[in-house]
């Protein structure tokens, strides 16, 4: 385990939980969510759950982000908060 | 003492932290989409939990390696948050779902607006 | 044999069927109800057999692929579950009746679906009931959950739709605390198992007392949401109101119920009254918000005009009712508590189903347009009389029996102001209930040809009145069977 | 059609099987390293979601039609639970695979290795894929929903 | 004392049961609907009656019905004292059923099957209190008398009759939930609910204070009997048509409510601890209270019915007096006052109604000379009224005298002063009906007769009944025989 | 308006960092979850379910249930979207 390399993930993570929620484009939370399941896949790898990592992968940064795109494609990107 | 404290439980701290961000994504944003992006936020951040807490120090992949005497790490919290994960994504699903249908018969995704047009 | 494994199948049963709905509804749609009837009849036999199977040889432990448990899910039945089970599956049983007609009307084309969420439903929550294990208790509480958002969103109205959307936020929210309590038992204990759980737990606490309390925490606040208790029962009125009128029947006398048993399970089963009395005092908490509860759902009831929302907002008050039983911890108010789970669980499927049947006929909601439906409507309203009866409390019905137990569980636990709160419960409950009693019976409307609902809707209310009263006169068998060894078991002294 | 239509779609064609033969690879594969049903399911689904990208609603229903998405739907969980009934019906506990007689293999591990990898596995991955594609269907724009 | 067990109490409740539902399923044919409620009061006073041979000889009836939660049965058993309410309500009851039919009919009055469905299920009510064993059952039919009644009290269903109807319904029923509590608590204390000659709260160590508060949750439980400050939903329940105010003044509601407070005060409490505590002495001069103040107000009303809702009011009151007195001639008094207001107060509820169906008229001052008009009606009218000031030959005379005998036995001045005053405020405020009725002149032509013989030969025969009851107290089988058995029992402790 | 939520966030997450002084360190072999019921799964999976990757007999096997049940969530969310986004099923 490196330490420095594992407390930089774990610094983008909220980084990007911040930007995520706070972004008000919603395209681009979405996006965001999904460089946050990334990060979060690769934390896990470091903490040797492989198989949730690769669940995370491709569900959080994949599956889901195709549904979040989608369903904004139904609706609107817009967001006022 | 407190670098202990910090140090040995980075983790923890990191969770709480987006736990809390997700949290309060939920309860006070307007936007239906943010609210469900901090529903994902706050779930990971339970997952992070479940994850940190079996983590052994020193420990491998818990896939055997025939021949050798090595530590595993804890297999039950992935096997817990395997599960998550798929109720994460399940209730995701649902929840965009409602939000498509919610556009159609408002025309909008923010919640003080729907109120406004509610009966 | 196959009653070996009654307690797999009473939730096995109606999950496979729900899985085979959509393949059958292809070929042939009108068999649906029907086989969704049976399948939850099926299922009902079963819960049956698991409480016999207890009365006659104890707890039930059933492992789940033959692993041992801290190792494996277990199934674990006693009184209180398998009791529970029942209760449930026959309200859900009697609710399967009334939906054919009533979802016919409300959501045309979209039965196969729909009875597939709801055997998913029914799945989920018995699932719920009889597990042994605290992760399970997650999934199966999701299962449910998905399900319930889904059949809250397709009511009639749009506003279903936010209803639901913010029955799903709040839900997940307290589904996520549930999770994160599990997580910190897992973290101090190192295992999932309740029985387990409950044996590692004083050793645990006295370690790291601070995750100890914390997981109680987060699971008292998780149930509290799941349960609908006062503060935090903002997502009930609108789902419970907003939601096709099967639905309302079912979730608000089973699903609640269900979550109220969970909360039970967790508070006596894994953490113990001993723990809860002495070292956290939750029940003090516990039982000052069920009083709240149980007078502002009253009073809330009372300002409301439209008949699903003045049930929604009782509900509020009668699960008060429910975990005041068991927040005053001693035996007999226990016994209140639990045996209204049944009662009121009997009650509130019976009122919902009333509200569908008038809306099913005449598409009023609000009560005082009511005028004239006891003429129009006679056994709905004769129904309907009998329920509002039972849950003012008059003897002999079900309603009298939890609050005869709860008023001497108050005296008993020494708390007069709960003896008031409940006094003064029963005056409000008369005074929602009699408004739609006086407009239903007691304005001179014009019309009056009986007009009532199809057979398959009148027969489950008309069950469930009746059996308000049967149950009620005919309480002492459940008592002494079921519920004084249930008691000894979940609060020994 | 544009010429990155063309593109896209060609490469698209050619790639979908090889994460097909991934997908099926990360199933049956769950027994001895990491991935497993859902993980394999989910890769599955995604090669069904970049096929309907690229030749739209009516391409994509083609290979997959309503029907037979119905059907995966329930036979995945079909499968899972009715391996457990199976259990039951020769005698042992609901999902102990362990009771279930395979011909020549009389190990009770082995039996439950095979019916995980072969049966659960496979169960989960029909089910999750056959979701995910129905989600996915129900949400693209002029998909399947009526409006 | 031996205990019969016979059937015949559930017998009793289940008459008017079944013709409840038989008068549900005859609505089309309103003398068939009719001649029901009549066979049923036969019936119902047969099978009452049948059981005072064996309660004279000092037995007692018993059955349980069903054990509904652990020690709690529904049970009836037939003391004196039961069978003393039970008889009069069943008796009057045939009276009110064939006044009713007059009246309905020649108002020719809605919803009159619902009207005679609910008329049965209150004598249920009634009956049921009567024979209840044990504070469970009581309670139980006292719910059931309520939400009965409700209906017949807004019978109009005019915004006025809906009003009057609620606050007799909050009334009712919130005594209802203090009864439940005092049952409660009853049962929590002693751990059964049974009635005993001697009193159930006797000997279980129960402090003081909350004896007390027990008697006042009671006392406001039992309402129904329309003590001073709960008192104001029986003068809005005048609403009603006049046999409802009959029923419920005279037959059943009230009498259920007395009935319920001299079960508290006797069998639950018992003459020792009601007089070791001093409770009963404060009760004495409480209810005392009512008896003057309900008088005072019963002068200030003008409308003959409010006028007769508040002397019920204060003559209720007397009952309760004679029984806190603890005394057996106190005891003996409030007892006998039971059937004997019943007897007069329906006499006068019915002559009232008379007046209101033929005349037209509800204020006194509207009434002159209607006594040269209908002078058996007004005749009747001043038997009852006489009855009530305490003069001989009339019932009321009787029961007063027992009552002044208690004051004077348990040396309180102060009631017998009250007794004295308020039987002169009765004459003060009878007199000037009966005046006006036959001394005044009319101001104009009266044009009308007498009442249809189905509401002039009841109120007759209740008149003569009171007579009776007043000239020859002590015949065979009439009521203060019976009452010396209650009071037997209860003074000896029931050995 | 927006104080009331973060008071609310502010609540939990003080409720969580307080409890997790109490939290068994990061990777400590000795914490009671890597001292019950894991140990069990770690030694015997193997030889009892046939199958090398542990996470895998865990998942479908030991909590096999489990897993159906994360199955059936899955189902109920594709139906449940289904119910909600078609108005006509055929």
């Amino acid at each position: 385990m490196i330490w420095s390399l594992d407390i930089a993930m774990l610094f983008f993570l909220v980084v990007a939980a911040l930007a995520a929620i706070s972004v008000k484009d919603l395209l681009s939370a979405v996006i965001i969510l999904s460089l946050y399941s990334l990060i979060m896949a690769i934390v896990w790898v470091e903490l040797r759950a492989v198989d949730v990592a690769f669940t995370e992968a491709s569900v959080g940064a994949g599956i889901t982000t195709v549904l979040f795109i989608f369903a904004l494609v139904r609706t609107t990107g817009r967001s006022e908060d | 003492m407190i670098e202990d404290l910090i140090l040995a439980k980075y983790n923890y701290w990191i969770y709480v932290t987006l736990m809390m961000i997700g949290f309060y994504a939920v309860i006070a944003k307007k936007n239906l989409v943010k609210k469900v992006i901090g529903l994902n936020i706050f779930s990971t951040a339970i997952f992070l939990f479940y994850i940190s807490i079996g983590d052994v120090i020193g420990g491998t992949e818990p896939i055997y390696i025939h021949g050798e005497h090595v530590v595993y790490v804890n297999p039950i919290p992935h096997v817990l948050i395997l599960t998550g994960i798929v109720v994460s994504v399940s209730i995701t699903a649902v929840a965009l779902a409602l939000i498509i249908k919610i556009y159609e018969e408002f025309g909008t995704i923010e919640e003080d607006q729907i109120l406004e047009l509610q009966s | 044999m196959i009653f070996d494994n009654a307690p797999a199948l009473v939730v096995i049963f109606p999950l496979i069927a729900a899985i085979t709905v959509p393949i059958i509804g292809y070929y042939n749609k009108r068999l649906i109800p029907y086989y969704v009837t049976l399948v939850i009849f099926c299922s009902f036999i079963f819960s049956i057999s698991n409480l016999r199977t207890v009365m006659q040889t104890g707890s039930i432990s059933y492992t789940m692929g033959g692993w041992e448990p801290p190792f494996g899910i277990e199934y674990a039945i006693d009184y209180l579950n398998g009791f529970v089970s029942i209760v449930v599956i026959f309200i859900i049983f009697i609710v399967s009746i009334y939906a054919k007609k009533s979802v016919e009307q409300e959501l045309p084309g979209r039965t196969i679906n729909f009875y597939t969420v709801f055997l998913l439903l029914t799945a989920g929550l018995q699932g719920l009931i009889v597990t042994g294990d605290l992760f399970n208790v997650y999934v199966f509480l999701e299962i449910s959950s998905i399900a319930a958002y889904a059949l809250v969103s397709v009511g009639k109205s749009r506003d279903a739709l936010m209803a639901s959307m913010n029955y799903l936020i709040i839900g997940t929210v307290s589904a996520s605390f549930i999770l994160l309590g599990i997580g910190y038992l897992y973290m101090v204990t190192g295992t999932l198992n309740m029985a387990d759980l409950a044996d590692r737990l004083p050793l645990a606490f006295d370690e790291r007392p601070k995750v100890v309390l914390a997981a109680f925490a987060f699971f008292l606040v998780g149930f509290s949401i799941k349960v609908g208790l006062f503060p935090l029962h903002t997502w009930m009125p609108d789902a419970y109101s907003l939601a096709p009128s099967a639905v309302s029947a079912m979730l608000a006398s089973t699903f609640t119920k269900v979550a109220a048993y969970v909360m039970i399970r967790v508070m006596f089963t894994i953490f113990k009254p001993d723990f809860i009395i002495s070292t956290v005092h939750a029940h003090t908490i516990l039982a000052w918000l069920a009083a709240i509860a149980i007078i502002a759902g009253s009073v809330l009831a009372i300002a409301q005009t439209d008949f699903k929302r003045m049930l929604a907002y009782s509900s509020v008050s009668q699960i008060g009712y429910i975990i005041l039983g068991v927040a005053l911890m001693n035996q007999i108010a226990m016994t209140g508590g639990v045996i209204h789970i049944m009662n009121h669980g009997i009650m509130k499927a019976a009122l919902f189903m009333v509200a569908g049947a008038i809306i099913y006929k005449t598409g009023i909601r609000n009560i005082n347009d009511f005028k004239g439906i006891g003429k129009t409507m006679p056994y709905t309203s004769a129904a309907f009389t009998l329920v509002a009866l039972s849950m003012i409390g008059i003897p002999p019905t079900v309603g009298f029996v939890s609050k005869w137990y709860l008023a001497l569980g108050a005296i008993e636990a020494g708390m007069w102001v709960f003896v008031g709160v409940i006094m003064l419960s029963s005056l409000l409950n008369i005074v929602y209930f009699w408004r739609v009693f006086e407009n239903m019976y007691f304005y001179r409307a014009e019309g009056g040809k009986v007009d009532e609902v199809p057979l398959s809707m009148l027969l489950p209310i008309l069950i469930l009145a009746a059996l308000t009263f049967l149950l009620g006169v005919l309480a002492l068998y459940p008592l002494k069977e079921i519920m004084a060894p249930m008691v000894q078991i979940i609060l020994p002294g | 059609m544009k010429e990155e239509d063309v593109i896209i779609r060609t490469v698209i064609r050619l790639i979908v099987p090889f994460i097909q033969i991934f997908g099926l690879y990360v199933i049956f594969h769950g027994g001895s390293g990491p991935g497993g049903g859902f993980q394999g399911g989910v890769i599955l689904a995604a090669s069904m979601i970049l096929y309907v990208m690229a030749f739209g609603v009516t391409g994509g229903r083609r290979k997959l039609t309503e029907k037979t998405n119905m059907i995966m739907r329930s036979t995945g969980v079909l499968i899972f639970s009715g391996i457990g009934l199976l259990a039951i019906l020769f005698g042992g506990k609901y999902l102990d695979y362990g009771a279930v007689p395979l011909p020549f293999i009389h190990h009770a591990a082995e039996v439950r290795a095979l019916l995980i990898d072969g049966g659960v596995e496979v169960g989960i991955g029909i089910t999750v894929m056959a979701v995910m594609v129905t989600i996915f269907l129900e949400f693209y724009p002029g998909g399947t929903s009526d409006d | 004392m031996e205990t019969i067990i016979t059937i015949k109490p559930l017998l009793a409740v289940l008459i008017p049961l079944i013709c409840a539902v038989l008068i549900i399923f005859s609505s089309k044919h309103p003398n068939i609907r009719d001649g029901w409620s009549v066979a049923a009061g036969v019936v119902l006073f047969l099978t009452v009656l049948s059981m005072l041979p064996d309660i004279l000889a000092g037995s007692v009836i018993q059955f349980t019905v069903i054990e509904m939660l652990p020690n709690l049965p529904i049970k009836f058993k037939v003391d004196a004292f039961g069978e003393l309410f039970g008889l009069t309500s069943s008796f009057l009851w045939i009276f009110t059923t064939f006044y009713s039919i007059g009246y309905m009919r020649s108002l020719k009055e809605h919803a009159q099957t619902r009207y005679f469905f609910c008329f049965s299920i209150a004598i249920v009510g009634a009956i049921g209190i009567a024979f209840s064993a044990n504070l469970f059952t009581l309670f139980l039919f006292y719910e059931v008398l309520t939400v009965s009644t409700y209906p017949l009290v807004i019978h109009n269903e005019t915004p006025e009759a809906m009003s009057g109807g609620r606050k007799y319904l909050l009334y009712l029923m919130t005594a209802g939930i203090f009864l439940f509590f005092s049952v409660a608590a009853v049962y929590y204390y002693t751990g059964t609910t049974d009635f005993a000659f001697n009193g159930i709260l006797d000997g279980h160590g129960i402090p003081v204070v909350m004896l007390k508060i027990l008697f006042i949750t009671f006392m406001i439980g039992s309402a129904k009997a329309a003590f001073m400050p709960l008192h104001s939903w029986l003068p809005s329940a005048m609403v009603a048509p006049t046999p409802v105010s009959a029923l419920l003044h005279a037959v059943a509601v009230v009498k259920a409510g007395v009935f319920t407070a001299t079960r508290v005060i006797l069998y639950v409490f018992g003459v020792d601890l009601m007089g070791e505590t001093g409770i009963g002495l404060m009760m004495a001069y409480f209810v005392c209270i009512t008896i003057i103040v309900a008088s005072f107000y019963a002068m200030t009303h003008d409308n003959l019915k409010k006028r007769l809702a508040y002397s019920t009011v204060s003559q209720l009151s007397y009952i309760v007096l004679g029984v806190s007195m603890l005394t057996p001639d106190g005891i003996t008094g409030g007892m006998l006052h039971i059937p004997y207001h019943a007897f007069m107060k329906i006499t006068l509820f019915m002559c009232a109604g008379a007046i209101i169906v033929t005349a037209k008229m509800e204020n006194i001052s509207e009434m002159k000379g209607i006594g040269r008009k209908m002078p058996i009606t007004m005749l009747a009218f001043t038997v009852g009224a006489m009855g009530m000031a305490g003069a001989p030959p009339v019932a009321g005379f009787v029961s007063k005298w027992f009552l002044l005998l208690g004051s004077v036995e348990l040396n309180q001045l102060p009631i017998l002063i009250v007794l004295l005053a308020s039987a002169l405020l009765n004459v003060a405020y009878f007199f000037p009906v009966i005046y006006t009725a036959f001394f005044q002149k009319p101001d104009k032509e009266l044009t009308f007769g007498e009442a249809s013989p189905f509401m002039l030969v009841p109120l007759t025969l209740t008149a003569i009944g009171s007579l009776i009851l007043g000239i020859w107290p002590d015949a065979p089988y009439l009521f203060l025989e019976l009452v010396n058995v209650a009071v037997q029992n209860v003074t000896t402790g029931g050995i | 308006m927006r104080i009331l939520p973060l008071i609310t966030v502010l609540l939990v997450g003080a409720l969580l960092i307080w409890s997790a002084q109490d939290m068994p360190d990061m990777g400590d072999p000795n914490a009671p979850t890597n001292l019950h019921v894991a140990p069990y799964y770690i030694e015997h999976s193997e030889e009892e379910v046939g199958v090398e990757n542990i996470v895998s007999a865990i998942l479908a096997d030991y909590r096999g249930y489990d897993t159906l049940g994360e199955t059936t969530v899955i189902f109920t969310a594709g139906v449940s979207v289904l119910l909600l986004l078609r108005r006509r099923e055929d």
